[in-house]
């Protein structure tokens, strides 16, 4: 396998980039060592050997985009055909 | 010729042929075991030979008639005549070119085909008696077993499928011609799907059932749609009756179904519908009680159902069940599902029945499909749950089809966004479901499946949309 | 009226509403920046009005008509008229539905709406031009930007574009009466899915292509099938040749098309074909040339493509460029992906063009749709990889369709099993190629995918089936 391909769902790879965590520098916990939001998130945390991971600097002032709360989740009503 | 009774030994039997059991046969074929797959009647089954293939076959060709007969809005202008015998004969042909190559899939995996009825002598024989007069029987010894011998349609007092006018599914897909009016008792998926099928042939359809709406089980939201466009196809609908009994006309031009009120304490009159056919759909149950099960020490419920266990095991060690016979959803590719775990685990294999997604399809028009759990199942199992929903009345490429009906729903995990389940109705709802399968299968999350690129203009993109909607960030729908 | 020359502001400005532009303006108003989208044409784009929509309208309902038309095997006997101007006029409605909810969409996202063209004057300031006589110009500062100006059709020379029998797509797609005979030069996909949708409204069709094959650089497995039932509909095609010129015909009944033989050293003659009209679609470029681009410092290679990073940044970095000007493959979702991630990263969010998987469908006769990398891509990658089919024809469902051609393929790499990317060619790719984007994208394996229930009868089991192949273990095909 190519080093430079790394496989990790989308929603590891933005934590890590909200993390400035280097996705290839990380051993996956997941089936042929795919990485999981999980690893990502150890690591974040420091709880994993978190020596593997380099970590760069954020290029963007890091806010989440998850602002699920229920109340904007309720059924589309209003919605426009496009 | 009366064959003499020779007893032959196989190391894995296998009782019916239909999607559980050559499917089952052809895997443990795979897995070099020495295969014998007895089976009385036709390879596929049921669901080869008089359901999922026939009714989907006979769906597809009654829409493509429909909805060119439908599209003047579209600037096409045509009045499509069926010719039901024709259909049918199409049809017949590709039931013929599926189950000849069930046929030669199982030979080219080394699997033994016996034509014949089993019935266990004991807990390693069975007898297998072959049809046709004088045919005799066999004796066949095995080591392990896989009882695959599916289900069939359930009779109601008064309505048997030996009389002419009275039809199971099987008798209806095989017609050759129109009924001008038909009586159908079950609003369940086969009643539904049957109905469209009729209705755009031209006959005058009604449908009688016990409960007070279509397809039990399934949420309103996902009926709606259907119910609708079954009003629109002036197909009628008599809620909260059972049929009775029918009787031919006095005036010998058809029959009369008569229907009772469901409720006990109900003071509505009783039913007289007149016409030419009834369908009788009320379901189905586990063919087990000719198997004489009990030689075997295979033990079942109360429905007749064989209980197993995640491995697909019964109450004896050795013998497995799968398909419709083991239970609910009867749907083929569980049976197919069961009938790999089952072949696996007999092979040695770590196999198990550990799916977190059974998808089920209703083909009626517009189609309805789910996956995993609804909203109401994850919070009884304790989630806490976020929805996302995207109508196809947004979806552009729905707009370019002329069908704009329905809707998806995710139902995910609100913490991780972990999606646990889904629902479609609408155009391709049996085909886009397979990725929300494939979503809550592998533990993705709504974030994973928004973030996803999916092509336009495709009704995939709705897919994606309701995970958005989950997160609050649809595109095209207002996030309300 | 003279309008006055004003000078407003706005933290982000967006040039163009095509999906690109339109998709960022909205992500940008739900993450609460004050957005201007500034738009010279029409709401949509290019996509939404003369491109994916019309295009994908018009191949529906010809299909619907050619397919009631073409099904006497099945018992149907139709002979579907079609009415092009009522079609056409049908298109239209839905292009305007799209149309208008995309403007409703943005305003519910407090998007501010500019009609006019948008020239930079500096860095932070654009010159907007409103169209019609006397309307005047209007300047605008800004923060940050996003181009969005999308691609036109590349013209040929000897063939304008205002020449009445001379059409690009968006003029063959507004036609109100049927061609008797149409020259198409340029096999590409807009070429051939008009082809498509003119044969089957009765044009008399012969496509002219430079190079050898239809489709340039999809693999041949992929194409047979397509140029297969373009040759079934009665296309004619001339590989080979560039068109150079055209004139009317003597006798005043339509054109002649002239066609040179592409290689220099050819000792083949020139091709001089009638018809009545010409359709020209042999590509598109950017439009990065009307912008004085230079003016913000924002470069452009050779071809006119705005270079930008992962981000989405321009050499300006604060102006951001999406869509089709900002590179290839010029696709509408790929457009859309990128007009979001520009909005997210303005607004402060952590977001990168990243995605593993960037579909690509053809709306051909079999649809043609793939995802991620092909198995020669992989190669040159450096994977060690495994590939399984499945062909249409060994499928119920497809059958039950009476549209078997074509197959899914999966590659895989080897040692782990991980998707790396998938085509299919065949009834309803376009749909199913959503499933494996989601596969590729999520890092799963072709295990996760053979081990996910698919209903039955659907074409989505063969995307399974294909994963067991991989894996040397599909049902309904042999292993080989
Ligand atoms: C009209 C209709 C439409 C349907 N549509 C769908 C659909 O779209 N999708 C879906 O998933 N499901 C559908 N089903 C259900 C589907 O057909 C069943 O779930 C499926 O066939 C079950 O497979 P099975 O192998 O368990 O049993 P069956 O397919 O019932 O096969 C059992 C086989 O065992 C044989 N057999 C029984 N006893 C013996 C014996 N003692 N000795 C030898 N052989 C024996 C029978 O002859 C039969 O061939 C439909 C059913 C009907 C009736
Ligand atoms: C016939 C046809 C069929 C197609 N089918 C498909 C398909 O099925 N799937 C698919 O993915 N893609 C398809 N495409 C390609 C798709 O249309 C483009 O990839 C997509 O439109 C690109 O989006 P965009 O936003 O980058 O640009 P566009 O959609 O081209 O939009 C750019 C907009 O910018 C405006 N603009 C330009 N310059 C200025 C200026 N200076 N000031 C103000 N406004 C300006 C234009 O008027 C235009 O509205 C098809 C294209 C054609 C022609």
């Amino acid at each position: 396998t190519p080093e430079d391909r790394v496989f990790a769902p989308p929603r590891a790879r933005r934590m890590a980039r909200e993390e400035g965590i280097d996705l290839s520098s990380l051993e996956g916990s997941g089936p042929g060592g795919r990485i999981t939001a999980a690893d990502v998130r150890a690591v974040a945390r420091g709880d994993a050997d978190s020596e593997q991971a380099t970590v760069e600097p954020t290029p963007t002032d890091a806010t989440t985009a998850d602002d699920s709360s229920a109340a904007d989740v309720a059924a589309a009503e209003a919605e426009q055909p496009a | 010729m009366v064959v003499g009774d020779v007893t032959t030994g196989t190391d894995l039997l296998i009782i019916g042929a239909g999607p559980a059991g050559y499917v089952a046969a052809i895997r443990a074929g795979q897995l070099d075991l020495d295969v014998t797959l007895v089976e009385k009647d036709a390879y596929g089954g049921t669901c080869l030979n008089y359901g999922c293939i026939p009714s989907k076959a006979l769906i597809t060709a009654t829409d493509i008639a429909h909805e060119a007969g439908n599209a003047e809005e579209m600037g096409i202008h045509a009045d499509p005549a069926i010719d039901l015998a024709g259909m049918v004969e199409w049809k017949d042909g590709v039931v013929d070119q599926l189950t000849s190559g069930v046929e030669k899939l199982c030979k080219a995996n080394q699997v033994t085909l016996l034509e014949g009825t089993a019935t266990f002598a004991d807990e390693h024989t069975v007898r297998v008696s072959h049809s046709g007069e004088g045919q005799g029987s066999e004796t066949l010894e095995f080591e392990n077993a896989i009882v695959a011998t599916g289900s069939r349609p359930i009779e109601i007092p008064n309505f048997e499928y030996g009389d002419e006018p009275v039809l199971n599914s099987k008798q209806a897909l095989a017609l050759d011609a129109v009924p001008d009016s038909m009586v159908i008792v079950g609003a369940g998926y086969i009643g539904m799907e049957l109905a469209g099928v009729f209705a755009k042939l031209g006959t005058d359809v009604t449908v009688i059932e016990m409960l007070d709406s279509i397809l039990p089980g399934y949420d309103d939201d996902l009926k709606r749609p259907v119910k609708q466009r079954a009003n629109d196809l002036g197909i009628e609908f008599e809620f909260g009756y059972t049929a009775s009994e029918w009787h031919d006309r006095d005036d010998g031009d058809g029959i009369q179904v008569l229907a009772e009120p469901a409720a006990d304490d109900s003071d509505d009159e009783r039913l007289e519908l007149d016409a030419e056919k009834v369908l009788v759909a009320v379901g189905r149950q586990p063919v087990s009680d000719t198997l004489a099960l009990e030689e075997a020490g295979i033990e079942t419920d109360d429905r007749g159902i064989i209980e197993t266990d995640s491995r697909g095991r019964t109450s004896a060690e050795h013998i497995f069940a799968a398909g419709d016979v083991a239970g609910e959803p009867m749907l083929a590719h569980k049976g197919s599902m069961e009938g790999k775990v089952a072949a696996e685990v007999i092979a040695g294999e770590p196999s198990a029945i550990d799916h977190q997604a059974m998808p089920a399809v209703v083909f009626t028009d517009p189609e309805i499909a789910t996956v995993g759990m609804t909203e109401s199942e994850a919070e009884d199992d304790g989630f806490e749950t976020i929805v996302g929903t995207f109508p196809f009345r947004a979806s552009g490429r729905a707009l370019t089809t002329g069908d704009t009906d329905g809707f998806v729903k995710i139902v995910a995990e609100e913490s991780d966004g972990y999606v646990l389940g889904a629902s479609i109705v609408g155009p391709e709802a049996s085909e886009l479901i397979a990725e929300l399968g494939l979503a809550v299968e592998l533990g993705a999350t709504v974030e994973d499946v928004a973030s996803t690129v999916h092509a336009h203009p495709t009704l995939s993109e709705s897919v994606m949309e309701a995970a958005e909607n989950a997160l609050g960030h649809a595109i095209h729908t207002l996030n309300r």
